[in-house]
């Protein structure tokens, strides 16, 4: 329970250093941002005023505090080229993306797992050496390459969807996730690649481990040493990796959104960036942080479940 | 007979899950000028500690008086791969004390590395290759060169010869006896082996959770021990080496 | 006829290009109650031979040859799954280093029932009654503690006591020690030593010894062999041994133990 | 070196070896303009134009190779800078420990939690996009992996008893870290630095697909990508080539560094 108090802890204090850091680099950028809101249109009248509506003219750290109280009341301020609240500009955009991302994770460990545990198994047959080598190749392929790979073959050839074609998941979720199922398969593949290659690699060196001869001198056929013994071990360093996975997953989609053109908060951030929009991208960085921050404590605990040498 | 060294009350301090601990409590002795000292316990008494600590390595949580009655005192480890830099040559790690010191040229060292191998009985065909190309007992004998080079007085020996085979055990004490003799060396020798330690020290330390709970001449610590936990150990290597009927 | 009879046994290993001999040309005999010690340094093929007898050497690029037979049966002929009925069974092993011996993230008790599950079909409690027992005849304090507990949670001495009882709980008839006492402190190593002669004064287990330390060797057990290189140097009963070693090493091998007060 | 090992270190350098002929025509000598445009030319591939042209008539065999020269000038650029300070952090925090190594490894671990595309973005975001921006984006980015490897292996280092026996012997920290601690960090430098070249080589070909790199219309393989996928039914090898000059480049690093690590 102190571990679970103490992780929590850690994380909350991680949110906040994280929202200071986005806050604080956004107000170093030289020039008013309220001058080039203007642009051809600024006097100085004009950017007093505005300064003032922005709320430029007052101290950092009250702005920084004004700016995380609202952020607790779900406010994150007004966006500068679309005059809208964030909230509301947000709200659908981080559906779509987290349920892209829960694709590309369930996609990456079901489809992992069993593949790692075979080619463990299977460590020294003809099979093995073509799934590795294509293994390594397919870690090879970034995600935006396999993303048009996959739209020409499944959506050009095999017509199984229409790129561009995204449906809300508002509108029919199970039509959302037919579609979402693609990039989410973009971003997984080399996942998979990276965990079954992990899995193959620690099962094998737990194989030459002393315990697993004390396992074998009692008996035990090789499937039960496996099972019983090898495995679990080896899921250790595989679980610490899935942690990191799943945040590079989170910001995988910010890509593959773009490839499908997926309307998340990938495809927002890129034209927020572009547009100077700074609360649209703060408000976005800050989410997808959360995002991480929060997958990696749920790995914590999963590690914390599996291992019980782990106290504190 | 003179004093090499000194340890007056010597502890050193652990913090441990946020607890204190001392690993070393409360150690006095002195090492005379020629003199083999045995230090003998089991693992996690405090041994290596100690000698660490007299030779300036561990300087966290000491308190007491170390003195120091010789210059640079010198140390061979356990693990005689892990002493030597891998990634350099033999020639090069017996010349490295040399060139620290300064003051010698490059015909002066050279012919120092090679008055030194002669010693520890090594062939001059080692100097150009690396460690990981000898054997165990070859690299302790460098160790032990590497760490006469700079000519010290003391040479604490941290378990030299535990990680060695038997029969390569024998060659390197006698080694140490050779250069204890012929070079007037006072050395602490650090064992958890009682008869490793007899046949080599004249005095003996035996030390338990951080203290040395017994010391002195070594018939005496061997054949009439005082203390209880001496007594245990003469009685566990009884019970290891002499056979019952 | 004896219990154990290893003839002729040869392990060789092969490389690409080349071919090792681990073990030539071993021979020995073993009968019900023995205790025999096979010494030797490392690279002498002491351990080799106790694996090959464990049947624990499966590897592909390794060539065994001769004969290792156990109770009429050539362990070196006989399929996996019938050697698996014999491992643990009959033959049971300890191992030089405890902790990595025990899978780390099983508690103890299940380790040390784990023969009773694989070779009988008693119900959790009776396994559980067992392996107390077992834990209590190794001389643990509180088994029912150490049972709960994960292997990093012990020490040495208590591991090895673990290993211990988790080999002899299904009372094979032989025990193979590799070095069981190396990496222990010396009062803890006299306990274990005092521990084995007890399992085999009491339960009458053959147990085979191996070690690099012949007075160790010479203490506790009634005959030993003397391996350099992969050959038997000399073998016999270690009193004579002692008294009169015939082959060079043998020799060396004695000169090499330091003088103490405790014998030889 | 094991039989797997030779495998993969024979084809990485075979792979690598093709991207560094590519990169020196990319700088030396590219059969067409990469930037002229002809909109009378055929886009398919022929004889001329082996990877066929884009869009509006611009080789892309030419553009690949000048590409290829970005790619490996902003991805060795950004090794370089994680290499150097991540070595100058990782030995300096893992030698001489204490609060600046627990200050410096907490922020280490802060950026390290952060996806490097993420942090990219960050910075763009800050200061715009351009081959510099991109370069300090991800040169940051990657100097905690980096200074992560070096720390931890100097302090295995660091407690091995030939340090302490130098120590003895009156070397000063300066002497220890250059002569007894950075020639051991030699294997682990490189198998890093080739996974870096491969990390690299994957975000800046990200980046510059999402519109991040170097301005157009100078070529680049990530934006060419970007570029050809809205004509990827009718003319799909415009994509393919650049994507597949992508995948050999990291495949070629990440090979070499499989082969390398450990022995």
């Amino acid at each position: 329970m102190k571990y679970v108090i103490k992780k929590l802890l850690t994380t909350l204090i991680t949110l906040f250093a994280v929202s200071a850091l986005v806050f604080f680099s956004f107000s170093v950028i030289p020039g008013n941002p309220a001058v080039s809101r203007l642009g051809t249109e600024a006097t100085p009248e004009k950017i007093e005023k505005l300064t003032h509506e922005m709320g430029l003219d007052r101290p950092l750290p009250e702005r920084y505090g004004e700016w995380v109280l609202n952020i607790l009341h779900g406010d994150f301020g007004k966006s500068y080229s679309y005059n809208q609240k964030v909230t509301s500009l947000l709200s659908e955009k981080i559906g779509t993306t987290l349920i892209l991302s829960v694709i590309a994770i369930i996609l990456t460990v079901a489809v992992a797992f069993p593949l790692g545990i075979y080619t463990a198994r299977k460590s020294d047959s003809k099979l093995d050496v073509v799934l590795t080598s294509l293994n390594q190749l397919i870690m090879a392929i970034p995600s935006f390459f396999s993303g048009i790979l996959i739209t020409l073959l499944f959506g050009f050839v095999f017509k199984l969807f229409t790129p561009g074609a995204y449906v809300s998941y508002k509108v029919n979720f199970l039509r959302c996730v037919g579609y979402l199922f693609f990039p989410a398969l973009a971003i997984a593949l080399p996942k998979i690649s990276m965990v079954v290659k992990l899995l193959k690699d620690t099962a094998l060196k737990e194989a030459n481990k002393d315990y697993v001869v004390t396992a074998y001198s009692r008996g035990n056929a090789t499937r039960a040493v496996f099972y019983k013994h090898v495995l679990k071990n080896a899921m250790i360093p595989v679980i610490t990796f899935l942690g990191m996975t799943f945040a590079d997953i989170i910001a995988g989609s910010i890509i593959v959104e773009q490839v499908f053109s997926v309307p998340g908060l990938g495809r927002i951030l890129l034209t927020s960036i572009s547009g100077r929009d700074y609360p649209m991208v703060q408000a976005i960085i800050l989410l997808l942080s959360v995002f991480v921050v929060i997958s990696n404590l749920a790995v914590d605990f999963m590690y914390r479940a599996f291992d019980k040498r782990i106290r504190v | 007979m003179n004093k090499i060294l000194e340890v007056t009350d010597l502890s050193v301090e652990f913090k441990k899950d946020k607890k204190p601990f001392f690993a070393v409590k409360n150690v006095s002795f002195s090492v005379e000028e020629g003199e083999t000292i045995g230090l003998a316990g089991e693992s996690g008494c405090g041994k290596s500690t100690l000698s660490r600590a007299i030779l300036g390595i561990q300087k966290k949580g000491v308190t007491g008086k170390i003195n120091h009655f010789s210059k640079r005192p010198m140390m061979v480890f356990q693990d005689p791969e892990g002493s030597l830099n891998p990634a350099k040559t033999i020639g090069f790690i017996l010349e490295e004390p040399l060139k620290i010191k300064g003051g010698m040229t490059k015909e002066q060292r050279k012919a120092k590395v090679l008055e030194m191998l002669k010693l520890v009985d090594l062939s001059e065909d080692l100097l150009d290759r690396l460690p990981s190309t000898l054997s165990g007992g070859q690299c302790q004998r460098v160790c032990i060169a590497a760490a006469l080079m700079q000519e010290p007085k003391l040479l604490i020996a941290d378990e030299p010869v535990s990680a060695l085979d038997v029969t390569v055990q024998s060659q390197i004490l006698k080694l140490f006896e050779k250069i204890k003799k012929e070079l007037k060396l006072s050395v602490i020798f650090i064992s958890h082996d009682l008869r490793v330690i007899y046949s080599l020290c004249d005095r003996v330390m035996i030390m338990k959770d951080g203290e040395i709970v017994e010391q002195g001449d070594k018939e005496t610590l061997y054949f009439h021990p005082q203390h209880e936990y001496t007594k245990q150990l003469m009685e566990a290597a009884k019970t290891k080496y002499v056979k019952k009927d | 006829m004896s219990m154990l009879k290893v003839e002729d046994l040869c392990i060789k290993v092969h490389d690409r290009k080349t071919t090792d001999t681990l073990v030539q040309d071993v021979d020995f005999e073993m009968n019900k109650g023995d205790i025999m010690g096979i010494v030797g340094e490392s690279g002498s093929g002491k351990t080799m031979t106790a694996l090959a007898i464990a049947g624990l050497l499966s590897r592909h690029d390794m060539e065994k040859s001769g004969h290792i037979i156990f109770e009429g049966i050539n362990l070196l002929d006989i399929k996996r799954n019938v050697l698996r009925k014999i491992q643990g069974n009959e033959i049971s092993m300890v191992f030089q280093e405890p902790l990595n011996s025990l899978n780390p993230l099983k508690k103890v008790g299940w380790q040390v029932e784990e023969s009773l599950r694989i070779h009988t079909s008693m119900d959790k409690n009776e396994m559980r009654d067992r392996a107390i027992e077992a834990l209590r005849d190794v001389e643990l304090q509180n088994p029912e503690a150490v049972y709960e507990s994960y292997p990093h949670e012990l020490s040495g001495g208590m591991r090895q006591r673990a290993m211990i009882a988790a080999a002899m709980i299904i009372q094979p008839k032989l025990l193979i020690c590799d070095e069981p006492t190396t990496a222990l402190d010396v009062t803890i190593q006299a306990q274990i030593v005092e521990l084995l002669k007890r399992i085999n004064r009491e339960r009458q287990t053959a147990i085979l010894f191996i070690s690099h330390d012949l007075s160790l060797v010479n203490t506790l057990c009634e005959r030993v062999i003397v391996m350099q290189h992969g050959l038997v140097k000399e073998s016999g009963l270690c009193d004579d041994i002692f008294n009169n070693p015939q082959d060079e090493y043998t020799k060396k091998l004695i000169a090499a133990i330091p003088k103490s007060p405790f014998g030889i | 070196m094991t039989g797997n090992n030779k495998v993969k270190l024979i084809i990485g350098l075979v792979l690598t070896g093709i991207v560094f002929l590519m990169l020196l025509f990319g700088i030396f000598y590219t059969p067409y303009d990469p930037m002229a445009m002809d909109a009378s030319v055929s886009k398919s591939i022929s004889l001329k134009h082996i990877m066929g042209c884009d869009q509006f008539g611009r080789d892309v065999f030419s553009r690949v190779l000048v590409g290829v020269k970005e790619t490996m000038i902003v991805a060795g650029a950004v090794v370089l800078i994680g290499v150097f300070f991540g070595t100058v952090v990782g030995t300096l925090t893992g030698y001489f420990g204490g609060w600046i190594d627990e200050i410096l490894m907490r922020l280490n671990d802060a950026v390290l939690a952060f996806p490097s595309v993420l942090l990219a973005l960050l910075v763009i975001g800050l200061y715009g996009g351009g081959r510099n921006t991109l370069i300090l984006a991800l040169g940051i980015a990657f100097i905690p992996s980096f200074a992560r490897i070096i720390r931890s292996e100097v302090l295995k280092i660091k407690n091995l008893d030939y340090i302490q026996s130098v120590r003895l012997f009156g070397a000063g920290h300066l002497r220890i870290i250059v002569v007894h601690i950075l020639p051991n960090l030699k294997t682990v430098m490189l198998s890093s630095i080739l996974i870096g070249f491969n990390n690299a080589v994957l975000a800046e070909a990200g980046m510059s697909y999402l519109g991040m790199g170097v301005a157009p219309p100078n070529p680049s393989l990530g934006r060419m990508l970007s570029e050809a996928q809205a004509y990827i039914f009718t003319n799909p090898m415009t994509a393919v080539f650049p994507g597949i000059t992508i995948v050999i480049m990291i495949l070629g690093f990440s090979l070499l560094s499989a082969a390398t690590e450990k022995g």
